[in-house]
């Protein structure tokens, strides 16, 4: 519908195409509302383009590529040769895929798709500004809006990322070639993932990290059996340290220089340097405050859980809204975005966010570890399963880490469960669905897991914290 | 007492309150479900135990054995 | 306690230490129950010394050679060259430590273990005969008992298995080198798990198999999934066709012989044939007449939903009391038939068996098809979810396959699914959990799963259930 000469109007207008955005433009169609998108890059944003899924194809190739090569205990000789180039033209296929699929999905759920920057000049309308200078611009008045216009890697001082040889996390998703040497600022799960990717094909990678240790949100059995590995893999850590300038080596590569707190300096040699430091809010250009939108000092908008901004009619959903800056966090906030501007009684009202961290092994995680649960004021009670006493994980070669769940002693509740080995990202699903379902310890246990299966041990810790697991000793 | 309305006499219920059901020896098919679509909860057993089991026209003391195809 | 002068007295008995046994042994001690086990081959039974465990080891082995040397598309060049000896030398180490595993597990509960083979003599005693000729016996006293021998393959006129070149699964298990061309006879689970196998390994499979298609159970777009894949890896398959005979054959090999219900015949030229056309019951020498345990035509134990025989302190788990013959059922009517004995309010209440074939790609199923749901009246709806359109399946480069999942229309209770695609095996675990915790579609589909993971396909087949899935067009 044409309101007035210049502007176009829309009941619900989403700005941002990543998966809190498409998600919530696909769903308010879905619930028959008028919906417009506009996206000023590539469908699928960050997590599509630059993010989740060409990180995972990465890891899959590389991971292919180690597997194989360090296999003559079990019979398979192979001395695998990467071609780096090839794989991220595979990946590329991969992601282009999937964009062109969202913008698909979009145009057959019959959303209007604008190509361009959307800024707010009030509280009902933005302006679109097409393509680069001179394209010109629209204006749009929505009944509704939602904002997902995601993050950003975060840069630190001296360490530019339009250096060719300082990368972002998406630079190092689209190298041509392994660097020799790569030097890894930041050891949260995007460092982690990429430095295990890039050992694996090849490169010497060094991580340097502030903390004192990797993976800051995971428990330290966790991390230790991850950083055990990266370090099989021959992943050097230097923890404590802050990267703080690089220089160009006499050898004609880089030296990345740390200091200590104490002001000890460091210096690594490297080809390549990779900043992953953590992600901040796009909001630039967005104007927001023309809404009358509120950011915090962070610049996160903030929202309730129905994912309102202060401004009723405007929502935020995905990593521009905050933790926990998770691509399924993003689509889920969507939807319930959606379904709230449509009038239903949708809610943030989830048990649980699930999170995976693709290293290897993998981490999946969700709900409360033992200390979360003890300060919510539960009785937590245990249970946990290595999976060196799992049939399938050693039919599989892979027989690091454990399933563990906690539960609340009384009742029996599922509570949260930390898991670290081979597929964690997929066997916390069931977790999650255990969680979500109110179900106890009882109810996984009495659930018949299929054998040889590495969910098998998601029933075998349930079993521990009720005493009487088969297949390890019970406390 | 409400009749099992799925088919095949179905009742849907964790297997926890199935547990509990046969240990306070209700039978859980004849038991008034709470939860969405009738799904029974713990407490939907405990209160049909205590509100007279022995109305519980399903002729089930939870110790019957039903036979099973080999 | 020792009853008389020569027997020994138990309050448990079991009998056989495969999955059913081992299982049902551990949980009686756990009970506080005097249990005996006794065993006259190997802990672990079928299951970890000629099933479940080293078919796995081989089919991880053997995917990973044929994976690797077939990654050009996303820059992964290897030639992998496979050791079948060091592969089967490996996958031993594996049921070694599993087994060794096993009988630790057993003493660390508290289960006294008997070798030798146990024969009834009456309702309340058993002779067991140690090792073998001469080695002696003793008798044995009971309060309960457990019967858990387990099941051996079906063997067919014409074709013994103690010709070299006559195998059963366990020799399948045991080759020392791949044979160039094997037969295999019989599509079910066991024949097409290792067709799929030696096809990796090289080898060219032909399987005959009477019926008019692969995997008898499953649904026909599930078998055709698997069978093309299983096509493209160079596997003949001749349906409508009985294996009758073996011939030698002028070249050094050999001839397997087939016939037709019209009596056509065809010959195909193999150095092994593989015969897998089904299980029976282990009850020879167990005697289970003397203490008037009744079997069925097919010599199967006929029990009652708290695993007791006829003779209601005697109960039959596992593969020697029918269907579904799987190792994990087995185990759960351990426990079960443990917990009853214990005087618990045990049954076999569980609403669905999972169900895995290890083939290529995976399937993985639980519960209800669409036609059983609709058999058992209910009105079912559908949603599917192709892995093609999974971000994970994609950057896994295995996009074979869906997600279906079965539902009751009204309520919206999970009745069912099925699987097949990559880790359909694992993935199954989260349904089987909805199925028993009565969760809805909408339950399934509101609880967040991880991005990106192949586990998201089960959400958005609830989703497609409902007519509101994202990442596939809804009908
Ligand atoms: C290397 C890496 C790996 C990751 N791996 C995972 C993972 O495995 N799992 C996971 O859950 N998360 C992962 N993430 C995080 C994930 O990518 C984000 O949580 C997710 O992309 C957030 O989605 P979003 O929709 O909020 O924002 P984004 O995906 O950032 O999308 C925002 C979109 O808005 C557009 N936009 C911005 N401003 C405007 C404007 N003014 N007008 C028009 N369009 C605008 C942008 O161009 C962009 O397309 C990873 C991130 C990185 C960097
Ligand atoms: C190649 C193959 C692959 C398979 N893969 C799978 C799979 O992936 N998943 C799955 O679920 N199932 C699988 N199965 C089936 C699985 O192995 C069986 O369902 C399972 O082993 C049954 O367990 P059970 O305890 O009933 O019997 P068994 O494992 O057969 O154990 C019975 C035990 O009893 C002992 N015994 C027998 N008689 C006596 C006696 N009189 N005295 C003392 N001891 C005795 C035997 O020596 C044996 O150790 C597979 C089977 C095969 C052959």
């Amino acid at each position: 519908m044409v309101v007035g000469d210049v502007t176009t109007g829309t009941e619900v207008l989403v700005i941002g195409a990543g998966p809190g955005g498409y998600v919530a433009a696909i769903r308010a169609a879905q619930k028959g509302l008028d919906t417009t998108l506009v996206e000023k890059d590539a469908y699928g944003g960050a997590c599509l383009n630059r993010g989740c899924i060409p990180s995972k194809a990465l890891i899959t190739g590389s991971g292919l590529a180690h597997e194989a090569g360090n296999a003559e205990f079990m019979g398979v000789h192979a001395d695998p040769a990467v071609d780096m180039g090839k794989m991220v033209e595979w990946k590329d296929g991969v992601v282009d895929g999937l964009t062109s699929g969202v913008e698909k999905l979009c145009k057959a759920n019959g959303v209007n798709l604008v190509a361009g920057t959307a800024s707010f000049t009030g509280e009902n309308t933005v302006r679109v500004a097409h393509g680069g200078e001179g394209q010109g611009s629209e204006t749009l008045s929505f009944e509704h809006a939602v904002v997902a216009t995601g993050s950003r890697p975060v840069q630190i001082p001296g360490f530019d990322f339009a250096e060719d040889h300082v990368w972002s996390s998406a630079e190092a998703l689209d190298a041509e070639t392994v660097p020799d040497r790569l030097g890894v600022v930041g050891g949260g799960y995007i460092g982690m993932e990429l430095a295990t990717t890039y050992a694996k094909l090849g490169a010497d990678v060094t991580v340097v990290e502030m903390l004192d240790d990797i993976l800051d949100p995971y428990e330290d059995d966790v991390k230790r059996i991850v950083r055990k590995r990266a370090e099989e893999l021959g992943v050097e850590f230097h923890f404590g340290e802050g990267a703080s300038e690089w220089s160009e080596a006499p050898d004609g590569g880089y030296l990345l220089h740390t200091e200590t707190e104490a002001g000890d300096e460091s210096t690594y040699g490297v080809d390549r340097i990779l900043v992953a430091v953590g992600r901040q809010p796009v909001t630039d250009g967005l104007d927001p405050g023309a809404a009358g939108i509120e950011t915090d000092d962070r610049g996160f908008v903030e929202t309730d859980d129905r994912t309102r901004t202060a401004v009723e009619h405007i929502h935020a959903v995905g990593d521009v809204a905050g933790d926990p800056m998770l691509a399924h966090a993003a689509s889920n906030e969507g939807i319930v975005a959606a379904e709230v501007i449509a009038g239903e009684p949708a809610a943030l009202d989830r048990q649980a966010v699930p999170a995976a961290v693709f290293t290897d092994p993998e981490i999946g995680t969700v709900g409360m570890t033992e200390a979360d649960a003890e300060d919510a004021g539960f009785d937590p009670v245990v249970g946990q399963m290595p999976f060196n006493a799992s049939g399938r994980a050693m039919t599989t070669g892979h027989t690091e880490g454990f399933v563990r769940i906690v539960a609340d002693e009384e009742a029996g509740f599922v509570l949260g469960a930390q898991i670290v080995g081979p597929e964690a990202s997929e066997l916390i699903a069931e977790v999650a669905l255990a969680i979500e379902m109110g179900a106890t310890l009882e109810d996984v246990a009495a659930t018949v897991h299929t054998h040889p299966t590495l969910a098998e041990a998601v029933m075998e810790a349930a079993e521990n914290a009720r005493g009487q697991a088969i297949h390890t000793l019970n406390r | 007492e409400s009749e099992p309305d799925t088919p095949s006499g179905r009742t849907f219920a964790p297997p926890s309150a199935r547990r509990l059901a046969r240990e306070l020896g209700v039978d859980v098919a004849a038991v008034d479900g709470s939860g969405p679509g009738g799904r029974v909860t713990e407490a939907d057993v405990r209160a049909h135990a205590e509100g007279g089991a022995a109305a519980s026209g399903g002729g089930s003391d939870g110790d019957a054995p039903t036979p099973r195809p080999a």
